[in-house]
């Protein structure tokens, strides 16, 4: 039976210290993985909380907010007012005068829509004035609890979880012995990022409990310069959280990419890496070239709120779609910060697991180098509606479209390389597999986005919520769960238990399909984005009834998430050895025992075999006393 | 990796450095005399014929350009190095020249198809409350001589009526330019006002000799 | 692989690091690493030349007048004095090149002499705006623009505060940059006394060095844009 | 142009382009789903096919490393197909946002969350304002849109229609109701704290119906009021009579030459302008006249400034759609 080894990386030195100052890449990766995951289960909660609010109209929490309570608890700078909409607003058309909820009686609200001499005086009226005055405390408090909660589950999962996790753990933990080196080119620099990664979350964290962040996670202006009010700590307490976390992303980048050009073992070039190598070198790319600018935007929106610069803020002097534009032009490239290393990690989970030569090694590196290049000159189609001039829209379309060819030959790739394999249909593949699926729905429904004139349909509503879901959850999160069922034996030396793991991915693709398939038709039916209630509308019903079917396929995959956490952590600690190979993997992560020695590998690796060469080497004759095969230098022709 | 290394890396004669540097003192110097003096603009119209603007900026730009193309390739050893490093720097450059174009496309074309989606740039409000209480305004000329009411016309148009500023109101009609000579400039009365930005007194402010704007050189700060 | 000492038989050299193979394989990758750390800067600038382009596109007029208020003489003075500061740095990482740790030191130090006389001089040029009630957004101060008394400029100019914003923003920011690059150069000019760097080891000279040019480079673009239009 | 039925996909599409944006949404549409069939068969079928037995000991797999000419039909076929996406989705982007000559125009203010509508009446300068849309069935209508505090986005689902509306400018969409009856209306730009109460209602009436309900609803006309009691003192409406300031009669749409000798014609940007700046671009001839004093936000705000553009329009004979010669003084 395996055993583990009895010095390793995780056992070769004791104490807090030891962790808290390591040089070591595969501890930091370790690190990364506690805080990064524990974002992860914390937005997930966020996201429960959003789709438990939508699952019936009408507020949900604050449900027995008592009357006296005044309602503008949220500080608003209008002052939140329930009394509804009034049309007899002053000739400029400002909001309504701010009526204290609770003194409002029910007359003003009836007054309210001014003297319209009309023959049915039916109009509608979106807060319906019989409501009484608890349940329109209850509709405002819940609100504000509503925008807050959505706002924390993008900025969370987006800065603290999805950009951050693949680079930063498996990244961090497989690069250098994937390359046969000893470590990362900058070991401080390595460590010196997961503690910028730690104060960029507790500005977040501050925010969070401080409380009046609900400006989305995109933090458009003029909005993000006006909520409030004078209060300005937790808006400027996320966006500088956001500032810090850009340096740490910006560090792991920079080491990576340098490693990989200076750190790989004599005699494995470009083409004799694993494609994960490919794929976290394009990601780094992305990382090092777009950070910046979040950053530089970032500050000047602190600027902005604090000192009033007028370059956002349309009462200023400043342009609002000059927001987005800089904003965009980060956040794209940042959706391929977040999508490339999931298909690194696919390429090892389809190849190791079929025990198959990857199809088209050349074609799936350089379209991973092209996706990131060509990422960077495609934001506009976020904003086809923003007010942006229409030249711009149309060149930016004609880009787009030019994106999804390469993530299109790399799922093609991947499904040729099944041909003729021998498909263990172990936990990784499964998860391999439902990115496939899922991944290519989300990459097709790309397509309706990218098409201008049906943008102009669905740009803004659940349609879109859907499309980014099945890219990043059907796509980073999956392929980073397989990722991790895959390395969990090497990293910790244990093996998860399978029985346990099928059934959770089970509920994972179920959960997942449920909540977020029918979120296209409520989209392509019109629903909106970031609404709390979907009360007082003509569709009400028929929104009910989706949104009800998509909040319980929520809770399905909740709960899958939560066993998978259960099981992987109990087998970190408890599972039994599982050897240096046990999915009988060529590339050189598996030539070392598991978990790896402090200096990676027993002996220095040299160059001796493809990574993929299923058809030549078989994986059982690799151990790690020799490092890969001793065979002479023989390069594939 | 080479595995040997020779030892002494690449250096540069001492007069490439010199050179360099000397080239890079005249061009400032040209670029700031072209800078302040020529109006190529001008020049070009009365020449050619040809209605040009900005081309007093591409002049600068250029010379910019040669200045550091000159820094990075020697100073920066980007001549004698990997290649790499010369791609990364210009790899930089090239994705945020993307970033410009692709948005100048927007910013530029905005009101393309019909005019009326063209950004209104409106004035912003701090202008209103500054013309509101012009007294603890400050002024290129000097220290808060308040501005009050000697604008364009009549400013008076119930927006600053109030007659504190010891002034009054300047004569009506166009202000005579640039040169509203404040000698008499009623310091003692509003300057707790004019010196509200922690600035410490400076008593006698440098009013007589402010040549236009441009203090030469700093003998009037006291501090 | 090299065993732990290196296969030329010598010791390794104290500054290698365990795991690099030689001291040039440090060295490049010191280089690039500091290379791709310039490219952000590049970008970070990049935003900050953004907005000044845009601006500039919307309202060419306010950017022609309001920049009659910055100071050219001194602007220009700012120019000559980092341009001689780069030569200096390019002297000193030339002479530890060549095994000359005392004159890389002065040059070191001339070089963040240099420096400080930048900063002094930028003081002074803040110093005078803010007399004269210019500051950066909402507490702009000053209503000459508004009122078109700004000499050489006739017509009112709409929303001046936006171009000083930038101007601030980004003689700002690269000022932050001046003073990073001092400590750093400071420090290494203390480890040259110590006799730390020779023609061996002396990446921390060269990173120092380079970060220095890119923040000259930086501000010959930000001069004749912010000053000589 | 019919109206295109509810689908499962679709909601009613009851303005005219919906039937060209359904099209395209169902083609993108099935050409997905066929894409997708491929690929999910083929990975479910080699995933049974060649699916490793329980304790089989695997061998070493066949050497099939690329295939060129797969790679290249899998490339080429799918970037002809998104090219013809591309250009048919611009071409109905550009119908979408080129507004039919003769659109009845219709004010939009969105404030925070609320929506006020504003109709002329019948060009007397007068208005009528309501939360909800009125609009007539059949008639192309312009809405003209602008926000007074933060990004808003106007969305009627069922007429495929959205913009963004943002503070500092006017954004304009168009659509042709089809079919009377009552449609949601959403704002779909994230604005704030009561952003999903900021619905409203679009009420297609047949075009007597239409005009009935705005003259009900017709307030004190604010253009001609403000005009009565801060313009008229020296702007008069009489042709000719230009003894203080230019005559408001067929002023709008004119072109005037300034007393710098250069000419100008007189639209929103100007008149906007000139009552901020008056000084700025004087006609010749009204120089040496008293001068007009500027016109801050505090006395007329921008909303009243539209509307008067709106009263001068109706004085005018000029259409800004045609091409039409000066209007005579």
């Amino acid at each position: 039976m395996n055993k583990l080894p009895e010095k390793h990386f995780i056992n070769n030195s004791k104490g807090i210290k030891s962790w808290l100052l390591t040089m070591d890449h595969k501890r930091i990766a370790i690190l990364y993985m506690i805080v990064v995951m524990s974002a992860f289960y914390l937005a997930g909660v966020f996201a429960l909380i959003v789709r438990l609010e939508l699952a019936k109209p009408g507020a949900l929490f604050f449900k027995g907010a008592a009357i006296e309570e005044p309602a503008n608890a949220s500080g608003a700078p209008k002052g939140s007012e329930a009394a509804e909409t009034a049309v007899a607003a002053d000739e400029t058309g400002a909001g309504p005068e701010p009526a204290t909820a609770a003194a409002a009686t029910d007359a003003a609200a009836d007054v309210a829509v001014g003297a319209e001499k009309t023959a049915s005086n039916n109009e509608y009226k979106p807060i319906d004035p019989g409501m009484s005055d608890a349940a329109k405390v209850s509709m405002a408090k819940s609100q504000v609890f509503y925008n807050k909660m959505f706002t924390l589950h993008g900025a969370i999962m987006v800065f603290l979880f999805i950009i951050p996790s693949v680079p930063a753990i498996l990244g961090n933990f497989l690069l250098p012995l994937m390359i046969g080196a000893k470590d990362v080119a900058f070991p401080r620099l390595n460590l010196a990022s997961w503690y910028v990664y730690m104060l960029g979350a507790a500005f977040t964290l501050f925010a969070i409990l401080h409380g009046t962040v609900d400006t989305g996670w995109t933090f458009y202006t003029p909005y993000s310069t006006q909520t409030g009010g004078d209060d300005n700590t937790s808006v400027i307490m996320i966006t500088m959280g956001v500032f810090i976390l850009g340096f740490s992303s910006i560090f792991t980048g920079l080491n990576f990419a340098v490693t990989i050009h200076k750190m790989r073992a004599p005699g494995i070039g470009w083409f004799d890496m694993p494609l994960f190598i490919w794929g976290i070198y394009a990601t780094a790319l992305v990382q090092v070239l777009a950070t910046p600018v979040i950053g530089i935007t970032m500050v000047l929106l602190v600027l902005e709120r604090w000192l009033g610069i007028g370059i956002f803020d349309p009462s200023l002097g400043g342009d609002p779609v000059l927001f987005q534009h800089f904003f965009w032009f980060y956040s794209h490239p940042a959706v391929y910060i977040m999508i490339l290393p999931g298909f690194a990690i696919i390429n090892e989970l389809v190849t190791v697991h079929s025990r198959k030569h990857i199809f088209g090694y050349k074609a799936i590196g350089f379209s991973s180098v092209a996706i990131a290049l060509l990422g960077f000159m495609v934001w506009g189609h976020h904003m086809f509606l923003s007010g942006q001039s229409e030249f711009s829209s149309m060149v930016f379309s004609f880009i787009t479209f030019f994106i999804g060819i390469p993530s299109g030959i790399k799922i093609f790739n991947w499904v040729a390389t099944l041909y003729k394999g021998s498909i263990a249909w172990t936990t990784p593949m499964l998860y391999a597999v439902s990115f496939l699926i899922l991944f290519t729905i989300g990459g097709l429904t790309g397509i309706h986005l990218g098409a201008l004139g049906v943008d102009v349909h669905l740009h803004d509503t659940y349609f879109v919520v859907a499309h980014f879901h099945y890219v990043m959850v059907g796509g980073t999160v999956i392929a980073f769960l397989g990722g991790l069922h895959h390395w969990w034996p090497k990293i910790f030396g244990r093996m998860y238990n399978e029985f346990w793991a099928k059934i959770s991915c089970g509920l994972v693709f179920i959960g997942f399909n449920m909540t977020f398939f029918t979120q296209f038709y409520l989209g392509s039916q019109g629903m909106p984005r970031r609404y709390h209630d979907y009360s007082g509308m003509m569709k009400t019903n028929l929104f009910e009834s989706l949104h009800g079917f998509s909040s319980l396929g929520a809770l399905v995959l909740g709960l899958g998430l939560f066993i998978t956490a259960i099981y992987l952590i109990h087998a970190a600690f408890k599972g039994e050895p599982a050897g240096e190979n046990p999915w009988g993997g060529l590339s050189l992560e598996w030539a070392t025992t598991s978990p790896p020695p402090t200096e990676n590998f027993l002996v220095d690796p040299v160059y001796s075999h493809g990574p993929y060469d299923y058809d030549r080497v078989l994986p059982e004759e690799m151990s790690a006393e020799n490092a890969g095969l001793k065979r002479e230098k023989d390069r594939r022709l | 990796m080479s595995a040997h290394s020779d030892e002494r890396p690449h250096v540069l004669p001492l007069k490439v450095y010199y050179g360099v540097g000397a080239i890079l003192f005249i061009l400032t110097a040209v670029t700031v005399l072209t800078g302040k003096y020529l109006h190529l603009d001008a020049m070009v119209e009365d020449v050619f014929k040809l209605e040009f603007t900005g081309l007093n900026l591409m002049l600068a730009m250029v010379i910019a350009t040669v200045k550091g193309t000159l820094v990075a390739l020697f100073f920066m050893h980007l001549l004698y190095d990997n290649k790499i490093y010369m791609l990364i720097f210009v790899g930089g450059l090239t994705f945020l020249s993307f970033f410009f174009i692709l948005t100048l496309f927007d910013t530029v074309h905005r009101g393309r198809v019909y005019a009326e989606r063209d950004t209104i740039w409106t004035e912003s409000e701090i202008y209103d409350q500054l013309r509101a209480n012009p007294e603890n305004v400050l002024s290129i000329h000097g220290h808060g001589d308040a501005h009050g009411s000697d604008a364009h016309g009549d400013d008076a148009h119930g927006s600053d009526a109030h007659g504190s500023d010891a002034h009054g109101s300047d004569a009506h009609g166009d202000d005579a330019h640039g040169s509203d000579a404040h000698g008499s400039d009623a310091h003692g009365s509003d300057a707790h006002g004019s010196d509200a930005h922690g600035s410490d007194a400076h008593g006698d402010d440098a009013h007589g000799d402010d040549a236009h704007g441009e203090a030469e050189g700093h003998e009037g700060h006291g501090h | 692989m090299s065993q732990p000492t290196n296969d030329h038989g010598h010791q390794r050299h104290p500054a290698l690091a365990h795991h690099f193979n030689d001291m040039e394989q440090q060295h490049e990758s010191l280089k690039m690493g500091l290379w791709l750390f310039l490219v952000t800067e590049i970008l970070l600038f990049g935003g900050l030349f953004g907005f000044y382009v845009f601006f500039r596109v919307w309202h060419p007029e306010l950017f022609a007048g309001a920049s009659r208020m910055l100071n050219v003489n001194l602007g220009a003075l700012n120019t000559l004095v980092l341009i001689a500061s780069s030569v200096t740095v390019a002297l000193a990482i030339r002479c530890i090149q060549l095994d000359q740790p005392k004159k890389t030191f002065w040059y070191l130090i001339a070089t963040v002499v240099f420096a400080g006389v930048f900063m002094v001089v930028k003081y002074f040029e803040y110093t005078h705006k803010f007399h004269a009630g210019i500051f950066p957004g909402e507490n702009f101060n000053n209503l000459d623009f508004a009122l078109g008394k700004v000499e050489g400029v006739v017509a009112p100019i709409q929303n001046p505060h936006v171009f000083f914003s930038i101007y601030f923003a980004m003689t700002g920011l690269h000022g932050l940059h001046v003073l990073g690059g001092m400590f750093f150069l400071t420090w290494v000019a203390w480890r040259t006394s110590k006799g730390a760097y020779s023609s061996e080891y002396f990446s921390p000279v060269e990173l120092g060095g380079l970060y220095w040019h890119l923040v000259d480079l930086i501000w010959i673009y930000l001069f004749p844009l912010l000053y000589l239009i | 142009m019919e109206v295109s039925p509810k689908t499962w996909f679709m909601p009613k599409g009851a303005s005219s382009i919906a039937e060209d944006v359904d099209w395209l949404f169902y083609v993108i549409t099935w050409m997905s789903v066929a894409f997708f069939v491929i690929i999910t068969v083929c990975t479910i079928y080699f995933m049974f096919k060649y699916r490793r037995k329980r304790d089989e000991k695997p061998g070493l797999t066949i050497p099939l490393h690329h295939n060129t000419a797969l790679e290249t039909v899998w490339t080429v076929i799918p970037t002809i197909m998104i090219f013809f996406i591309f250009i048919w989705g611009f071409r109905s982007f550009m119908d979408l946002f080129v507004i039919p000559a003769g659109a009845e125009e219709v004010r939009v203010q969105a404030a925070q969350w609320n929506w006020t509508f504003r109709h002329n009446v019948g060009g007397s300068g007068n208005e009528s304002k309501s939360n909800n849309l009125h609009v007539p069935v059949g008639r192309p209508i312009k809405l003209h849109m602008s926000s007074s505090d933060v990004l808003h986005s106007l969305f009627i689902p069922d007429f495929r229609v959205k913009m963004d509306i943002i503070p500092n400018r006017t954004t304009s969409l168009w659509f042709t109701a089809l079919e009377e009856g009552e449609y949601d209306l959403y704002c779909t730009e994230y604005c704030g704290e009561k952003h999903s109460k900021m619905l409203g209602r679009v009420y297609v009436m047949s075009e007597a119906d239409y005009t009935q309900w705005v003259l009900d609803n017709a307030k004190a006309g604010t253009g001609e009021e403000i005009y009565n009691n801060k313009c008229s003192v020296c702007h008069s409406l009489e042709a000719g009579n230009v003894e203080k300031a230019p005559t408001w009669h067929n002023l709008y749409g004119r072109t005037e030459t300034l007393s710098d000798g250069t000419t100008i014609k007189v639209l929103d940007d100007y008149i906007r302008e000139s009552i901020r700046y008056p000084h700025l671009k004087i006609v010749e001839g009204f120089a040496s006249k008293t001068s007009m004093a500027p016109f801050p936000k505090q006395s007329v705000s921008n909303e009243e400034v539209e509307n008067i553009i709106g009263f001068m329009k109706s004085l005018s004979v000029y259409k800004a759609d045609e091409a039409n010669e000066d209007p005579k003084p």
